[in-house]
């Protein structure tokens, strides 16, 4: 059977270049990187090259880097650190209601310890509110935290007047970039971006190796607390492959990057299209106009997502309800929630995500079967467009 | 291990009685769009008591719709007394096993079969023992998702 | 050049099954675990699989056991989850002065933010001392946390012990065993162990990937807050290679453990023969009767630990001078500290760590440098048996 | 990147002028053991001032070897006011570098020289300007790391 990822926003396979570049350091060269002997500075040497890459990829100093196991730890990590170093200036934090739960769930767990969290709200179109964010600064305010791309609807975020909004104030300004890495030009000294949360397995890099940028001048305390790696600022024994995987990655993204946004959006437009003209009462949810170029997100009216999921599996394509994350809990989506989505309609929504491997026939393999699979469903549900919902 | 076992992908893929029965004895719908599960079941019900036909109709997710086929297969050639006793947990049982945060779907069909018996009762003057007590309005046990109006009957 | 790596407790080579099992799960299976179609359900199986190799190493039910980005992690979760959960019924930790710096740091951090910490020290052999455990519960502990193995000295310490001690007061325990793992029978349950950390790294699996054991029952607070991975308790998108790798290496240190302990053990104690009988002035730190199979912890009277390192890595031997990741501090070993040993003898110190590629041959190979370059190093410094220090 | 440059590997792996000189006409005695470096400096001056032969003896790690190695290297055939004006900055520079956490070694390697340059003036009741406000027991910059009594001259 044909085998049809459109997951590429949930993770993406590692390419083969950058498994290459891993190898040798998992037998061979498997050095503690904290090591003195050659050995170890031969695996210190690796991770300064990778540093160097992922650098790069986003306009940073490499001394500016700091390799973590997740992009949700680098999230964990701004949010504790920065309210944690600047508790005497203010408790107060801004973001976004369609923040990644790695953002929500940890300000959850900071209200609970006396931080005040304020969460601006979107347009229908999925982008946030930017006089909201200004609104709700005061003087308590220690950090502004907006995403690049959204991970469920694809929504670019202004995160360059954001900066400049959060900067106005002397606040800090984080951004979740784990979606826009490699999907968008990042030049984070440009934008004014002070710390940024990333990811290698949404970048063909290996999972478990994440990194946080964080501008030459901030100082967040450690979150993982022991030994003195990366400059003393995150411990434990650097996952040495991984790290190595994470720069090939940030190196292909960072060549690759004009295209793969070429191609990618011209794949995703026609999916878009073929799917829209092909099957009634489809309507794709976020502006089109600064977006993932792999995203395509797209209600099907009278149906729910989970059994679309399930029988597109069935003829070998990969697709996510909503949010990967989420799609075990019988909530609706946050964002599309925040967008304003009807709850019936946000059930039956499916996130299409493109990637470097899709093909053209690809499309119209799913478009095909698509076709087929809501008409089934149609066919079975108890609310239609006669009957309405 | 795949999220539903075959039996469940079975009736998923392919479920049985699907449709919409034509001047039904009985109708009745559970659940909503809004929970993300709405189940419509119309049934015929013969002279003697025993319902001759079922047919469904949901929007829901896999276990839903697979529950609603299983539901209905059993209670075809039962009498109403016997439909009214079959209860989600031998749906599940039937199903051979449901995820647990998917047993609510069989308790959805459960119900829904039962809205439609107390339809054709109502419509009828008839009581039965198996609809003491049953409150058609009822929400069932789990916690809905914010926005949920809760299900109830809505034939 | 010969190249002899003897510090397996820095870190060690993956072993090629291990390697194996991992390599189909980067570009082939490479399915996010949370994703419901089947790529992402093959994903999760690997995962489940991985979970059941590690807790049967540890004799705990699959669902005890949460993957984590590191063993560093895990001591922080355990530290930061579990003062948080408990903060109610107190704010005292009792744990050791030989800890590792994942623990000792944490708890610095926590002692910024209210926790009393009480370190309890050890007796010149490297054990702890068990009375003063007893005497440091209040009414206000809330945990006490004591490594199995340490990673300076490999001295074991009387874990199942301690733990009673702890309950007998209704207090956790928690142990890191990180340096344990694969090195000792481990048995949570008959341990009495509450929480327990690991790492893959030390067992020939790959870096950055950890786990903590957590009794069914204790609750510690989430450390990284996010999506919903390890039934709730972590969130971070799952190493999944890494994974499988640690499932792989646990059910090969469970199978090996025997011949492992065995093996190594006689290595190490013919290195410890050889070197103490051809250099005078060598001491062997710590018990030899409860002591990690290849630790040989060992100090060169009148020269310099770095030197030693220097000229051993010149003939291809890797070892490490105390504690690898503070060889780049200029601060003596604080585990050698604690036992009293004279801080110019901590400065020669060095540890070697055999393992399961270790030969005899590799042995005699460094005995033979060891004994030139001691020599040589002796006659260039400034002290001596003569001069005294 | 190496620990070291290859200089500094080469004045550790095979130091120059290394011993001790009997009957010297000065010794300096720098660092502790403690500390993690101490270095012995003995030094032959002729009739013209000139500092014919020096010796050194290092506890101490790679660096501070190397540092002595060198320092020895550089004062030989020079005159003491030329061997006081040496820097420990020059015996980095003549190094090619150390790195940051090992700069220190430098400075007790041109301490050690001047202390033994001191011990040659004490006992030789000659002045050097290069000498004025040196104090042979000073403690050189350095944080010192716990249970570390400080350098100072120990002749
Ligand atoms: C005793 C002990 N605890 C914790 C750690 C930290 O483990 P990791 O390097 O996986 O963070 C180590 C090793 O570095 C260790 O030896
Ligand atoms: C926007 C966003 N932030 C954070 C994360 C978390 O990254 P990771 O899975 O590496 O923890 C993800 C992906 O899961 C994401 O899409």
């Amino acid at each position: 059977m044909r085998q049809v990822y459109m997951d590429y926003s949930a993770t993406t396979p590692v390419k083969k270049e950058v498994l290459d570049a891993m190898m040798p350091y998992f037998t061979e060269h498997f050095g503690n990187p904290s090591s003195l002997y050659t050995y170890g500075l031969e695996a210190k040497d690796a991770i300064t090259k990778a540093r160097g890459q992922l650098a790069h990829l986003i306009g940073a100093n490499p001394d500016e880097v700091y390799f973590t196991g997740s992009g949700s730890e680098a999230d964990n990590w701004t949010l504790f650190g920065v309210t944690d170093k600047l508790a005497k200036k203010g408790n107060h934090i801004i973001t976004t209601q369609i923040e990644h739960h790695a953002i929500l769930h940890s300000c959850e767990f900071l209200q609970k310890h006396g931080v005040d969290v304020t969460y601006v709200g979107v347009n229908p179109d999925g982008t946030v509110k930017l006089d909201e964010i200004e609104k709700a600064i005061t003087d308590k305010t220690v950090l502004i935290s907006v995403m690049l791309i959204n991970n469920e609807v694809g929504t670019i975020q202004p995160v360059k007047e954001i900066a400049e909004i959060a900067h106005k104030h002397g606040v800090l300004f984080h951004t979740d970039a784990v979606q826009g890495l490699g999907n968008t030009p990042i030049n984070v000294h440009e934008m004014g971006i002070d710390l940024m949360s990333m990811s290698a397995h949404k970048i063909y890099g290996p999972k478990g190796v994440g990194a946080l940028y964080m501008r030459k001048g901030v100082n967040a305390s450690n979150y993982l607390h022991g030994g003195a790696q990366e400059s003393g600022h995150r411990a434990s024994t650097e996952n040495l492959a991984g790290i190595v995987g994470f720069g090939k990655a940030a190196e292909m993204a960072e060549a690759n990057l004009e295209n793969h946004i070429k191609n990618c959006s011209a794949l995703r437009n026609y999916l878009i299209e073929q799917v829209t003209k092909t099957i009634p009462g489809t309507t794709v949810n976020g502006t089109m106009e600064h977006r993932h170029p792999g995203n395509a997100n797209i209600t099907f009216e009278y149906i729910e997502g989970e059994s679309i999921l399930l029988m597109l599996d069935s003829v070998g394509i990969s697709v996510s309800t909503g949010s990967a994350c989420s799609s075990k809990s019988l909530k609706p989506s946050h964002v599309l929630t925040a967008m304003g989505v009807p709850v019936e309609k946000i059930h039956g929504t499916i996130r299409f995500t493109v990637g470097d491997f899709t093909t053209k026939e690809d499309i119209d393999y799913v478009v095909e079967n698509l076709a087929k699979i809501v008409a089934r469903l149609r066919e079975i549900s108890s609310v239609n467009e006669k009957k309405g919902w | 291990m795949a999220l539903y076992n075959e039996t469940v992908m079975d009736h998923f893929m392919n479920p049985r009685n699907v449709g919409e029965i034509e001047n039904p004895d009985g109708k009745g719908v559970y659940g909503s769009p809004v929970c993300g599960d709405m189940m419509q079941i119309t049934i015929k019900v013969d002279d003697n008591d025993v319902i001759t036909d079922v047919k469904f109709k949901t929007f829901g997710c896999g276990s839903a719709i697979a529950s609603s086929s299983m539901a209905t297969e059993m209670i075809i050639g039962k009498t109403v007394d016997e439909a009214l006793a079959v209860t989600n947990k031998q749906i599940v049982e039937e199903l051979g096993g449901l995820p647990a945060v998917k047993l609510h779907c069989s308790v959805l069909a459960d119900h829904a079969i039962k809205c439609a018996i107390y339809d054709y009762a109502q419509k009828h003057g008839k009581t039965y023992k198996g609809l003491e007590g049953f409150d058609p309005n009822a929400d069932d046990d789990d916690e809905n998702p914010e926005g949920c109006e809760g299900p109830g009957c809505k034939a």
